[in-house]
């Protein structure tokens, strides 16, 4: 091939031209919903007509030919239209309520997964991990393929009090939107980065690598140009690598994985919630992490245990209190779980109002 | 392409239900030695339990400061086919909404440039294209930009914008989420291109206060769509849903959290002056209950990941925008607090840590906004604030 | 006189000695109590004993004939005991039900003030003001006077939705509970001190001042031995003049007086609370102070339409919603009322569900 | 004494039902000069809308640290009465309870020596003695104490400890307040007389969560009593105050924060291991409620006024602590943080904060507590966090 005329500063393509027909004629005009099954729903619009949308797992992580898979499909049944969602699940959108049922079959036929519409698990927002990332202290893909695995049946059948919201991301930077999910896990370090007073002073601006620092535990090494830390005060963000490669942190053996809950981001009921910590480390065991899925299995099934209808992990957690919560999962309560970050005075209890 | 690796642990992850990313990259490994050795380098970290990727240098194409990431192997000699495994940012079309046309092309394009390996899409938005060489990202540039797509942001720079699927399908949304998100790009692609700011700066945009692109913990500007008016009310639904079952004192009447509704068996009735608009009632009887009639948006700035101040969730600064093409209002917002933030903000400081910083009346005087009360939770408590002198006698 | 011998170290009386017999008596074992009017009630022991307390209004700063004259009660009705409140009431205990009707015609006469039990307002607790202190923005006593003469009745007689606790400090050092009452006073100054470089390096101890500034405002003036303000970052706390007296700060025109509201001490219902910010600046109009009792009873009237029975300000402000509060006082919402303290971050509204 | 100044001013606050200081110091005006001169310089103070007092130097009794405040006009020449007015602090006795004979008795030592004007009580608890000269400590201190008084805290010093009535005179009392008080007082005599903190140290003690003496908001070390166990429930007196009117389900039930209660229109039931104890229920029906048997107090730490780094309310440190003579846990705890608090606190830093600036971890490991889910609110947000060497592998 020859290269063509390159362009710049076009945007991307207007979406008008990806929206299928039945979109087009009732865009902003639709009525109401109705969930059908746990993989499809029907939306009705004020001049009556309806759009049935069909929603397939998809591992997020894709090859070029799952994507051309996902068009045959779209050709097939959806006049080549479909769409991907928030959450990286496939929609695909059907006019002709005739297609619905053989779309479903077909997908079945090809192993595909339907589900996640309504209150139950749904795909997991993620990160790079191992695949690309130079900063991950666990992987992601590996991560999210076992929890799905695990709570399959929330995804294709079973329902839950609510959505159920999982995040997975790969170090403290958190690409993911690990700090609003109803459960999410995160890489995390537990010793100090070396620094590498060979290369800092090529590679790594001091200054900012100072200042990247949330507890102040980097200082300048005159004498070295170089960079010093603080082991006392340094908590393994990470952050300091971000800004300065020759800063390496990761350690096989002490990273692992934290598990964070009680986040949600819907201004339903109650305000968004950012997520808490409630397992500091568990360590990483690729391929399957089974000390992982297992604290999150003791979570999910005491959420669906204890949860009212519509109340979401958070929701659930904050009618019952924190400590009542660590007594229904028997997780160890630990010094890391208390703050000693910016706002630790606002998580510490005062009140003499608490359960046993 | 054959098989180069033994993968035993990566192969446990093809078992399951759940559809394995393993199975993809196999995939793709059939095709492309990237691929294939992306395989072995990740069997590779899964023994190590450890990264085996360099910080990237920076790479990218000509004239643009961003939408590629840079990326090498620690092991190139291993793995020379990931020695170096850029990923391109390919900014999504708004909703993520594609016709198979455009993608196969696309996916051609990728398989010829580069891994056969993608994201759809990453969590900013874009569509991701993972790994390829240097030497490629020129013309592969040159084939999509010829074909109507652009680079995403990254770097110091306005980020991919997204949203909700909003109108396209959804009954609740009081604003047009993918024009917004298409007209705010097309407006700062500059800024998008070219990092020039002090950090990242990113916008999402959802039709509604259920905010399916998770707008308030991740954008730095969050657009939620919302109404003005009465909540509209279909009593013969709502005779329905009692019908089919619901518990409506249960499951909408008690969890009202301005408790402004209520439901003698028959009526529903809602006291809108006490209704926050948090959307629960409307989601849980969409057949029932519609928003309002006069729409617009509520912008909140500020969210972002825990460093270096901890995590924040946007706050709101207008608590009320009409928007309408060409969106002219959050567009000279956005400029007033782009000049404010160049010229107060630290390397590396988001939007909203540096109105922590600074104080919220130096920002909001900045941009030109006054104080209300649906900018806060709850006023200060302890009696320390400044006064200014034109304030003072 | 010739001095007795004195002792040190002695701590106070015993209470012991100064209890009732039939408290004495039923000490610890209390079953329960009845109001049976806005200023009497009676505590019912376990032995079916009974103690009627009368609760009388005290004006805190009294004359040592103020208390001869409580003494001279105490001695007719009381055999001899009383005691004062942590409200600074004072409460003669009664354990002969035919004294209590005579104990309380004795004070009518004597012009005294009856009231305070149940859900009324008491007496406010206090601080010193211009009556001695050095530190005041305000006076504290005339402040309290003229609020509780606005109130009275709310002592006297009539119920509120629940006990409605009043507080005034006259500087930001807050020797009061202003931090958490339903409704406070605190003096305020809006310039910053004016250092007196004359005084300074004899008076003051530099580094401590420095450290006493929560902005970070006073820096060291090396050539005049002296402190010096960066006027920008001052917010007029008045800490600094605490700690060194050569950094006066008061200022007849601009210093007045803040509202702060929705405190609370109790755990019941609702964990404790602090007040927040509603008028941040009101003029000192002595005698009568006529702004701040106005926004007072606004606050106050706002609260008795408005409440459901048992909650208290804070509870019900936090059932409307700060901007429904401000929407139904006409408090005007100021740059003042966003917080750029500490915390700032934690009252941003971080959700778009508010009420218009 | 004649009258010596016209206080026009002063004189609108002696109108009103409320009893006012303004009459009680003129009341004192009659015997004192000072009192005289004190409702001039008053007056001033009304008239120039500021204070006229000047810092305290450091005044007091012999081998003393503390207990009296220093204070002089600023405009002595005009008000020589007032010239010196020096507060002393009389510890008062625990719960404010007194009798007529000692009270009589101070009284006039008090109108010997000094202004004729008190306080009771200063916002700490003390008796306080308001205002005379340098010359007249000594010899009134030598008085009081020799009938058996001794001063409060001042200064960076234990402060004078208070508490609410509890076995004294209410029925929900769990602990002795009065005695934990006194015995407390006696023990840190010392470290109340004789200022070697790094700043002032309060303790205030409640015998029930409905704390009357304000502990939480306003000690370093507020006891709270509280219980284990089911509470008891009289149901005939449940019938009783259904009878009487009260819409138990809206005022009782609907209000309990944890929802563990019930009522259908006959029993009240309560599911105790939800009960937060938080005394609501049983404040409004304290004939048919009472609390559970075991009885025992949760320490809480750190509360005080807004400087330097805002208002802080205390909080749990101990969940439960039995509560009995001769108080040796508490006080055995209370050395240890005062040893923490002297080696690391900064001058005027109160505890609260310096556990704020070093971190619950440290402060719970130097005074030998275990961390449990009941000291916190909710676990940290952001996943940063300490591990000590013993912790990893
Ligand atoms: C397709 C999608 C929008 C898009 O542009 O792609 C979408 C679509 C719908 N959402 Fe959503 N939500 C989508 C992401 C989200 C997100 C964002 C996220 O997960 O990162 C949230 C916020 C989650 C959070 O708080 O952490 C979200 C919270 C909701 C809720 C709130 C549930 C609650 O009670 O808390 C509703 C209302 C409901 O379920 O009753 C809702 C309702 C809906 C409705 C019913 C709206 C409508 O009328 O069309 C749609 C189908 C519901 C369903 O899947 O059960 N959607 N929804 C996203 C599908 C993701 C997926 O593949 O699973
Ligand atoms: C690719 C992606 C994760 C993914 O797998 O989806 C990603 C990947 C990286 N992110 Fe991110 N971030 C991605 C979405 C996010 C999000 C989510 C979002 O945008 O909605 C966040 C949280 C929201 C936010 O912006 O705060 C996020 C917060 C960060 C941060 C922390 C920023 C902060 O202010 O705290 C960093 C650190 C940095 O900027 O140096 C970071 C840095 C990075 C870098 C560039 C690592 C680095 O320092 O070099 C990662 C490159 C990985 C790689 O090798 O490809 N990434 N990053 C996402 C972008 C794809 C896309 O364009 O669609
Ligand atoms: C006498 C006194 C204790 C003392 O040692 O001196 C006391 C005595 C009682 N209090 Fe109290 N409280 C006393 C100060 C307090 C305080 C402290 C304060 O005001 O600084 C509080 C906390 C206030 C706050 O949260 O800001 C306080 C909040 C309560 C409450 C909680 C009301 C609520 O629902 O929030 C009750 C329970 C009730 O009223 O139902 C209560 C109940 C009671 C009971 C019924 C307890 C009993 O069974 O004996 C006593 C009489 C009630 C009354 O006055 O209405 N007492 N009470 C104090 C009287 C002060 C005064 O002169 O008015
Ligand atoms: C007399 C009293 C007010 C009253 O009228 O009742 C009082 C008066 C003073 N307080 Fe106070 N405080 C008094 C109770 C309080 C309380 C309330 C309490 O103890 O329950 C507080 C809030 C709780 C706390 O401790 O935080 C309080 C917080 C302060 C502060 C701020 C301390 C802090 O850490 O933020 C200061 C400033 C200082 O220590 O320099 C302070 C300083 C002062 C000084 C010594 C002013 C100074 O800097 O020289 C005042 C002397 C006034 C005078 O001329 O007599 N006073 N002070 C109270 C003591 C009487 C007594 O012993 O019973
Ligand atoms: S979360 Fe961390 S490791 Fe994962 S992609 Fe983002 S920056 Fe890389
Ligand atoms: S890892 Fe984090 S805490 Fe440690 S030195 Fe680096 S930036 Fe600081
Ligand atoms: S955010 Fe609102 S408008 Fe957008 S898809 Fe979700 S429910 Fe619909
Ligand atoms: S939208 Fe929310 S606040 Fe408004 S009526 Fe419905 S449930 Fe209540
Ligand atoms: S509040 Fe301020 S002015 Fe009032 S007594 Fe306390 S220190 Fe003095
Ligand atoms: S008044 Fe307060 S803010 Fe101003 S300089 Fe003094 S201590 Fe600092
Ligand atoms: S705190 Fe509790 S025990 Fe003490 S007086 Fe108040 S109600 Fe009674
Ligand atoms: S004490 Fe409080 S939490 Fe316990 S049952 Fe009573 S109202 Fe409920």
């Amino acid at each position: 091939m020859s290269a063509p005329q390159r362009k710049t500063d076009i945007g991307p393509p207007h979406f008008k031209q990806f929206l299928p027909p039945v979109i087009q004629k009732n865009y902003a005009s639709w009525k109401y919903h109705e969930v059908l099954r746990p993989g499809t729903m029907v939306h009705v619009a004020e001049s009556g007509d309806k759009v049935w949308s069909v929603r397939m797992a998809s591992p997020r992580l894709i090859s070029t030919d799952f994507v051309r898979d996902v068009c045959d499909v779209a050709d097939k049944y959806c006049d080549g239209f479909f769409r991907f969602t928030s959450r990286h699940n496939v929609e695909f959108l059907v006019s002709d309520e005739s297609k619905v049922k053989p779309l479903e079959d077909d997908l079945k036929k090809r192993g595909m997964v339907m589900g996640g519409i309504g209150p139950r698990v749904s795909n997991i927002v993620h990160t790079q991990g191992w695949v690309h990332c130079h900063s991950a202290a666990t992987d992601a893909s590996g991560l999210v393929k076992v929890i799905m695995d695990e709570f399959i049946d929330y995804f294709t059948t079973k329902e839950l009090p609510n959505k159920v919201r999982f995040a997975v991301a790969c170090c403290t930077n958190m690409c993911g939107a690990v700090h609003c999910s109803d459960i999410a896990l995160v890489g995390v370090h537990r010793k100090p980065p070396i620094p590498d007073h060979g290369r800092i002073p090529n590679m790594c601006e001091i200054p900012s690598t100072i200042a990247s620092c949330p507890t102040g535990a980097i200082s300048p090494d005159p004498a070295k140009k170089s960079l010093k830390i603080n082991n006392d005060k340094c908590m393994y963000c990470g952050n300091c690598y971000s800004v300065c490669p020759a800063l390496p942190i990761s350690d096989p053996v002490n990273d692992g994985v934290a598990i964070v809950v009680g986040g949600k981001v819907t201004n339903l009921r109650t305000a968004p919630k950012f997520s808490k910590l409630v397992y500091p480390w568990l360590p990483n065991n690729p391929p399957k992490w089974p000390e992982v899925t297992n604290a999150v299995k003791g979570i999910l099934e005491a959420y669906v245990k204890g949860a009212q209808k519509h109340e979401r992990v958070g929701e659930w957690i904050d009618r019952i209190g924190w400590e009542k919560f660590f007594k229904l999962t028997k997780i160890p309560f630990t010094f890391q779980h208390i703050d000693d970050f910016t706002f630790a005075r606002e998580t510490f209890r005062t009140t003499a109002a608490f359960k046993w | 392409m054959p098989k180069k690796y033994d993968t035993p642990l990566l192969d446990q992850l093809e078992k399951g239900s759940y559809p394995s990313f393993v199975t993809e990259i196999k995939k793709a490994a059939v095709k492309h030695e990237s691929a294939n050795d992306l395989l072995g380098a990740l069997e590779q970290c899964y023994k190590d339990k450890k990264t085996h990727w360099k910080h990237g240098g920076i790479v990218g194409v000509r004239g643009y400061g961003g939408g590629v990431i840079g990326r090498y192997s620690d092991i190139p000699d291993q793995f020379p086919g990931v020695a170096h495994f850029h990923t391109i940012r390919i900014n999504q079309p708004s909703g993520f909404f594609y016709n198979t046309k455009a993608l196969r092309e696309l996916m051609d394009l990728w398989d010829h440039y580069g891994s056969g390996l993608t994201n759809f899409h990453g969590s900013t938005g874009d569509l991701v294209l993972l790994g390829t060489k240097t030497e490629n990202l020129e013309p592969l540039f040159a084939e999509v930009s010829s074909r109507g797509w652009d680079l995403g942001g990254s770097g110091s720079a306005m980020r991919t914008p997204s949203c909700c699927v909003g109108p396209g399908r959804c009954e609740w949304s009081n604003i047009d989420t993918l024009d917004i998100t298409y007209s705010i790009t097309q407006e700062f692609q500059d800024e998008m291109h070219r990092p020039a700011f002090p950090y990242k700066y990113k916008f999402k945009t959802s039709g509604c206060a259920v905010d399916c692109i998770a707008s308030i913990a991740r954008a730095d500007c969050s657009i939620i769509g919302t109404w003005k008016g009465d909540i509209r009310i279909d009593q013969d639904a709502v005779k329905w849903y009692a019908k089919n079952g619901m518990d409506i004192n249960a499951e909408i009447i008690n969890r009202c959290p301005t408790k402004c509704m209520s439901y003698d068996g028959k009526e529903l009735q809602i006291a809108n002056e006490d209704c926050s608009r948090c959307m629960h009632c409307i989601a849980k009887m969409t057949k029932a209950l519609r928003p309002g009639k006069e729409k617009g948006a509520t912008i909140l700035i500020g969210s972002k990941a825990p460093f270096v101040v901890g995590a924040l969730l946007s706050w709101v600064v207008v608590p009320f925008m009409k928007m309408e093409p060409p969106y002219t209002e959050i567009k000279e917002l956005t400029r007033k607090i782009w000049e404010w933030w160049d010229e107060f903000g630290k390397n590396r400081e988001r939007t909203g840590e540096l109105i922590e910083r600074k104080g919220m009346r130096n920002f909001l005087e900045a941009v030109g906004l006054d104080p209300q009360p649906a900018m806060i939770r709850e006023p200060r408590r302890d009696p320390f604030y400044f006064w200014q002198p034109d304030e003072l006698k």
